[in-house]
């Protein structure tokens, strides 16, 4: 049995993992067009700014014996070009066939680079998703004294943070009326705003960039609003589209690759990650939710099933944690609505914030007291009634106390498993 | 139906008899001849009925659950002794602490009773509360320690005797007792309220008389008309502030 | 400070909380051990204050401080001294002035009785009839209790004559009367599986017996006493004997009184009494005023049970005790109970405890003395309580004339109790005197009942080895043989109530 | 797999537990030191809420949401096959936190990064240490 990978991050190495423990004699193979060993994404923006280095083992993914150990062969550098599923072939850049029995397409996506700004082509013009786009700010850095960042979602406001905290001078450009728009509601977002405000970041909100201005090197901006902005760089972090371009029409696309429960895309081929449409148990709808603990456990689940378990995938919905100076939150789900049950808890800068759809739990912020943030979380995966407890959320100390004392028992004592 | 002659029975012999006629099955038991012998029907636990033609002998029905003994003449004394459910009437007088901390189930007493009835009887669990009606009058010390339950006293035959003794409701702290044409202040406890009944207590006093009079042929009508007065406790805890933590 | 101190009723604190700073790491460990509001956290100042007013000398907090930060100690009498009065003539005074009520205490007393038991040597066999070493040889602790018939008839190599019911122990030490409200289920569940254990009985107490503690059938004690709570058909039937409780030791002549608050709807339930009523227990059963009445109670529940069970009678020991415990076996006692003097309590007001009754040495010597006079001593069994500390105590009772021993209060300090005399209060910081579902938890009845078992089987170990010394073989040998004791700084009249001769005799 | 089972009929509230739990993982192994000046976190949290009292620590769930959420391998299974942060490696981005089900991971401090601090089972012990502490048998190290 060969099994193939494309995609050398979250997705593609939980799927080897998952693998390996099914199927020991089996071959491994994972291509990516990165040359580095599998790293951690979101440590990018930290790296860009010096607070760690590729020398350091808390830069990468997994550690440096993890491919020997697992007996997992790769082929690094190399972009695929063309997947055919009929004859079970990847086609790389090269040229060169691989045949495989499985194939796990885990590639990821990348970030998009919005066609209606003028002049993105400039140099100065960066981008955050991978380590080719962080080098080349990386190297940049020492001749940027002010830089625009283009959308405050999670990487660009952790970048503004993050560059104004060694001396830059960060505008921060938000279409939306406010920043981390789909994480956060307003109350919490004027929390961070705050933060970063503090720390010397403009925020420019409800406007867009429209125009690039540049000597082949970025130098001003102009937005929407007609306002201009001098600088030396500009960071687009706008969102990520994922990267598709090599599959054939065997596999459907819709905004990612449509896979069913068990996160197939088509006979003997399996898509996880940020590459993959699942289904949001939230908002019911199929879309791609590119976060890591969803890559990690879809690459787990098609890893398992590719290898001959048949392991349904019950949906995501969107999660993130972040930490700005010190605010530090942790949102999943639905973040706004009207038409549900709102629960709300304002002191100072403590946050709590549920949202309640037929006594299920769909969403909650909580903001500087995160740490039963996780209970949470599995009372809206696991659509649990929270009609009997709901009153003890707002509770800063909420916990177990506040439970059933017969469930209370069950779940500690593992006989209700997650 | 079984008959029994208790004549020249001693009690131990009579009660061995009892219990194994109901351990057959008997469920209905008629014992005659009875002169004085204790404790028939007592730690009894089956819905059987037993008739005794005599005079019982003392703790009539003690610790029973679920007999009904009806006695045809006078009884003694310790009837229904600390009894849990099931009914005895009594066709005549009956003796001292009738009813010691009963917890259920009903007696019926034609007559008088003497000192000590229905001391320290006593309600639990919302539903379950014994029921105590004396037909004549009643000697002291009636409802001391009560705890729940109702008593009861009719005062038929009062021909110029007290209603009720001294120390009517002494540390009564639960339960109530009904009291025909009404009580001397002055024999009751300090603990203790007097009052009227209100309707739903009219209404349990006229299903208990009610029963009563089918029982032994009085008119009803007639005795409920009269007025009657309520004793209920002050308090649930009428030794509450006597003592304080020590040393 | 939370409050202030009420002035109006100041007496000052029995006991001087110490916490050293330096040691105290904040864990408030002691601050949640503590039922009595005596050490409490303060957040603003990150301090843990204590309040010496409210300290019982309990200790827990002492017990769970992980840096021994704490020590408990006793305040010296503040008072100028007066040999007359003494402090605690002065707090009784104050107190019962302020505060317009008898103060109730628990446990037995604290006052500095006499104990006869430490009066008493016990003697050991040399040369002649020789010591026998327990660990080798067979050595009898079983005891039956019950009524015991005059001659046995035998007829064709059978025996004809009915015995009467016994109850088999093999160690003759029992659990004493402690009721389900007085103690909280986990204690009585520690007790019950003690009991079972270890071959002997426990007794429920007067509180009626939990349905969970059914389970215990066999090796379970019913009390009877004048409140009848709990009794009925079943509780009776699933008893192996059944104790009528006239009185007892720390409060003869005194009802018992358990107050509303205690009473939750499983101890209603069990008390078949209302929830949030007072259960009171009348002094005098009111059924009985005489002998004869006795007799009829102990024959109405020897018929409810069908003659199987032995009818203990409990009764407190007070001056006229012999003649009492004579008119009992008359009346047709199985086992008579003699509680003493310094037996244990769940709330008895002060003066009561302090000052009536008996000790129970001395009872249980007149009681044998005056038993084997009326030659019913071989009929009946005698079970000594009240005061009963070590197994030394248990040899010194049973050379006395008792058949078996009831321990209470070493039950409970073997479980946790360090006597601060609080039971009364509900707040037992042990877990033990308590119903509060928080501080019931502290007992674990799988610990609890491990200590237990070892308890009294270190002390039959003790008790054997001591038999042993004496050249005895058998528990039943060292009865009633009074010559295996002497006395010792006692007067001629307390050694001749006792029935023994002085050390050197 | 052995783990702490969580007897809340038992828990006496006294944190014990979690003073163990604070001295077991210091550096100094000394309860006054490990509490005054090293201010370790306990694993362990003990909470309140009449009559209600129990310890909870991680259950080493089988199938540890924590280990897929952490962003770089520093949440792992050791070789006892409990989970475990590497406490070099984590850099406190608390996605653990955010999908622990039991909401038993702490966030502490570790030089310049944030730490996820939780029970790791006491690799150096045989019975761990709130275990030992324990005066009430409330947590007791057993096959659940």
């Amino acid at each position: 049995m060969k099994y193939v990978i494309i995609g050398n991050s979250v997705a593609g190495i939980n799927a080897a993992t998952a693998i390996r423990q099914n199927d020991t004699q089996g071959e491994i193979l994972i291509i990516s067009d990165e040359q580095t060993r599998p790293y951690s994404r979101p440590l990018l923006p930290n790296w860009v700014i010096g607070e760690v280095s590729f020398s350091e083992e808390r830069m990468f993914y997994r550690r440096n014996d993890f491919f020997d150990k697992n007996n997992i062969q790769t082929l690094l550098g190399q972009t695929v070009e063309k997947v055919d599923t009929k004859q079970k072939t990847v086609i790389l850049s090269n040229k060169e066939n691989i045949n495989y029995d499985k194939l796990i397409i885990a590639s990821g996506a990348n970030a998009i680079m919005p066609k209606n700004i003028t002049g993105i082509d400039l140099d100065g013009v960066y981008t955050l998703t991978n380590i080719k786009g962080a080098k080349k700010l990386k190297e940049d850095l020492v001749k940027i004294n002010s830089i625009v960042i283009v959308g405050a979602g999670l990487i660009g406001t952790k970048m503004a943070y993050d560059l104004s905290k060694i001396g830059k001078k960060v505008v921060l450009v938000e279409l939306a009326k406010r920043v981390l728009f789909p994480a956060l509601d307003d109350y919490a977002a004027v929390l961070i705003q705050e933060q970063l405000k503090l720390s010397g970041v403009d925020i420019i909100l409800n406007d867009s960039v429209v125009e690039l201005d540049g000597d082949k090197t970025v130098s001003q901006v102009t937005l929407s609003s007609g306002k201009k902005i001098l600088c030396d760089a500009c960071l687009l972090s706008v969102g990520v589209a994922p990267n598709v371009a090599f599959v054939d029409q065997n596999i459907k696309l819709d905004r990612g690759i449509v896979v069913d429960d068990y996160l197939k895309a088509c006979d003997d081929c399996y898509a996880a990650g940020d590459v993959a449409s699942i289904y949001d148990i939230v908002v019911n709808v199929r879309r791609p939710i590119p976060i890591l603990p969803l890559a990690a456990r879809e690459g787990y689940i098609a890893g398992l099933n590719a290898s001959g378990h048949e392991v349904k995938f019950g949906g995501g919905f969107a999660m993130n944690s972040i930490e700005i100076g010190k605010v530090g939150f942790i949102s999943m789900g639905l973040i706004e609505s009207d038409t549900d049950e709102v629960l709300e808890y304002k002191k100072d800068d403590k946050y709590r914030k549920f949202i309640i759809r037929d006594n299920k739990l769909i969403g909650v912020i909580l903001v500087n007291n995160v740490e039963k943030a996780g209970m949470f979380n599995w009372m809206i995966e696991k659509k649990f009634d929270v009609s009997w407890i709901k009153d003890t959320f707002l509770n800063n100390d909420f916990g177990w106390k506040y439970f059933d004392k017969a469930f209370r028992v069950l779940r500690l004592d593992r006989k209700l498993q997650r | 139906m079984k008959r029994i002659d208790a004549s020249n029975l001693k009690y131990n012999v009579l009660n061995d008899i009892i219990r194994r006629v109901i351990e057959e099955g008997e469920n209905k038991i008629i014992i005659d001849g009875v002169c004085g012998q204790y404790y028939i029907g007592c730690g009894i636990a089956k819905p059987v009925e037993i008739v005794i033609n005599g005079v019982p002998g003392n703790d009539l029905g003690a610790f029973m659950e679920g007999p009904t003994i009806i006695v045809n003449e006078d009884a003694q004394d310790g009837i229904g002794n600390t009894m849990s459910s099931g009914e005895i009437i009594i066709h005549g007088n009956a003796g001292d602490v009738l009813g010691y901390s009963m917890r259920g189930g009903s007696i019926f007493v034609k007559g008088n009773v003497g000192y000590r009835a229905c001391i320290h009887m006593k309600a639990y669990k919302e539903d379950v509360s014994p029921t105590v009606v004396i037909g004549g009058c009643a000697g002291a010390f009636m409802g001391e320690y009560m705890a729940g339950g109702t008593l009861i006293l009719l005062g038929l035959n009062r021909d110029k005797k007290r209603l009720t003794g001294n120390y009517l409701g002494t540390g009564m702290h639960g339960g109530a007792i009904f009291v025909r044409h009404g009580v001397d202040e002055s024999l009751c406890s300090s603990e203790v309220l007097i009052s009227k009944p209100d309707d739903k207590d009219m209404q349990k006093i006229l299903t208990n008389v009610k029963k009563f009079c089918d029982l032994f042929g009085f008119d009803c009508d007639k005795i409920i008309k009269d007025e009657f007065v309520k004793i209920t406790p002050k308090s649930k805890r009428p030794y509450g502030n006597l003592y304080i933590p020590g040393p | 400070m939370k409050w202030m101190k009420d002035v109006k009723t100041y007496t000052p604190p029995d006991f001087h909380v110490i916490r050293d700073p330096d040691r105290c790491i904040k864990c408030k460990a002691c601050v949640e051990q503590c039922s009595f509001d005596a050490t409490f956290y303060d957040e603003e100042e990150d301090k843990i204050w204590n309040w010496d007013a409210k300290c019982v000398g309990c200790n827990r907090c002492a017990a769970f401080c992980p840096t021994e930060a704490i020590t408990i100690e006793n305040r010296e009498n503040p008072y100028r001294i007066n040999e007359s009065w003494g402090k605690w003539n002065v707090v009784g005074v104050k107190k019962r002035a302020a505060f317009g009520g008898a103060p109730v205490v628990s446990m037995g007393s604290d006052k500095p009785y006499i104990v006869y038991w430490d009066h008493m040597l016990i003697n050991a066999s040399q040369v002649t009839n020789p010591s026998i070493d327990p660990l080798r040889e067979p050595m009898e602790l079983k005891t039956f209790l019950g009524k015991k018939v005059d001659y046995l008839e035998i007829e064709d190599g059978k025996l004809k004559t009915v015995l009467y019911p016994q109850l088999e122990l093999e160690i003759p030490i029992m659990f004493a009367a402690m009721s389900y409200g007085a103690l909280n289920y986990n204690v009585i569940e520690a007790i019950g599986r003690a009991a079972v254990e270890l071959g002997t009985y426990f007794n429920s107490g007067e509180g009626g017996l939990h349905k969970d503690h059914y389970k215990f059938e066999g090796n379970i004690i019913v009390q009877v006493a004048s409140g009848r709570f709990g009794v009925y058909k079943e509780y009776l039937d699933v008893a192996s004997a059944i104790e009528i409780k006239i009185g007892q030791g720390a409060k003869p002549g005194i009802g018992g009184h358990l107050p509303g608050e205690k009473v939750t709807a499983s101890i209603a339930q069990t008390r078949m009494i209302p929830k949030g009523t007072d259960a009171l227990s009348p002094a005098p059963h009111h059924d009985i005023y005489s002998i004869e009445d006795l007799r009829q109670l102990i024959y109405a529940l020897k018929e409810a049970t069908e003659y199987k069970k032995p009818i203990f009678v409990k009764i407190a020991c007070v001056h006229n005790i012999a003649a009492i415990a004579s008119g009992v076996a008359q009346a047709g006692a199985d086992v008579i109970v003699l509680d003493g003097f310094k037996g244990g309590t769940g709330a008895s007001p002060q003066v009561i405890r302090d000052n009536v009754g008996l000790p129970i040495e001395l009872a249980l010597a007149s009681v044998d003395d005056r038993l084997r006079q009326e030659g019913l001593r071989g009929k009946i069994s005698l079970v000594a309580s009240g005061g009963i500390r070590n197994s030394m105590d248990v040899i010194k009772a049973i050379a006395l004339g008792a058949d078996a021993v009831y321990i209470g209060t070493a039950t409970l300090i073997a479980i946790g109790c360090t006597m601060c005399q609080q039971c009364h209060t509900g707040k037992c910081a042990w877990g033990i005197a308590t119903q509060d579902p928080f501080l019931s938890k502290r007992q674990n009845p799988n610990i609890a009942t491990q200590r237990l078992v070892n308890l009294v089987n270190v002390w039959a170990l003790e008790i054997k080895e001591t038999l042993g010394a004496m050249g005895i073989n058998s528990i039943e040998s060292l009865k009633g043989n009074r010559l295996a004791l002497r006395g010792f700084d006692l007067s001629e009249k307390e050694m001749e109530i006792l029935g023994i001769l002085h050390a050197g005799e | 797999m052995k783990l702490v089972k969580i007897n809340e009929d038992n828990c006496v509230y006294c944190h014990l537990c979690e003073v163990a739990c604070k001295t077991e993982h210091s550096v100094s192994k000394d309860i006054i030191k490990a509490v005054k000046k090293e201010n370790v976190l306990s694993r362990c949290t003990v909470e309140f809420n009449y009559p209600y009292s129990a310890s909870i620590m991680c259950r080493h769930c089988d199938d540890a949401p924590c280990i897929f959420a952490c962003q770089n391998g520093s949440m792992h299974r050791d070789e006892r096959g409990y989970v475990v942060v590497n406490t070099q490696t984590c850099v406190g981005c608390w996605m653990c936190i955010m999908v622990c089900p039991y909401g038993v991971i702490k966030q502490g401090k570790n030089d310049d990064w944030g730490l996820s601090i939780k029970c790791d089972l006491c690799p150096d012990r045989s019975i761990p240490a709130c275990v030992e502490a324990c005066p009430n048998e409330a947590l007791t190290f057993e096959e659940l």
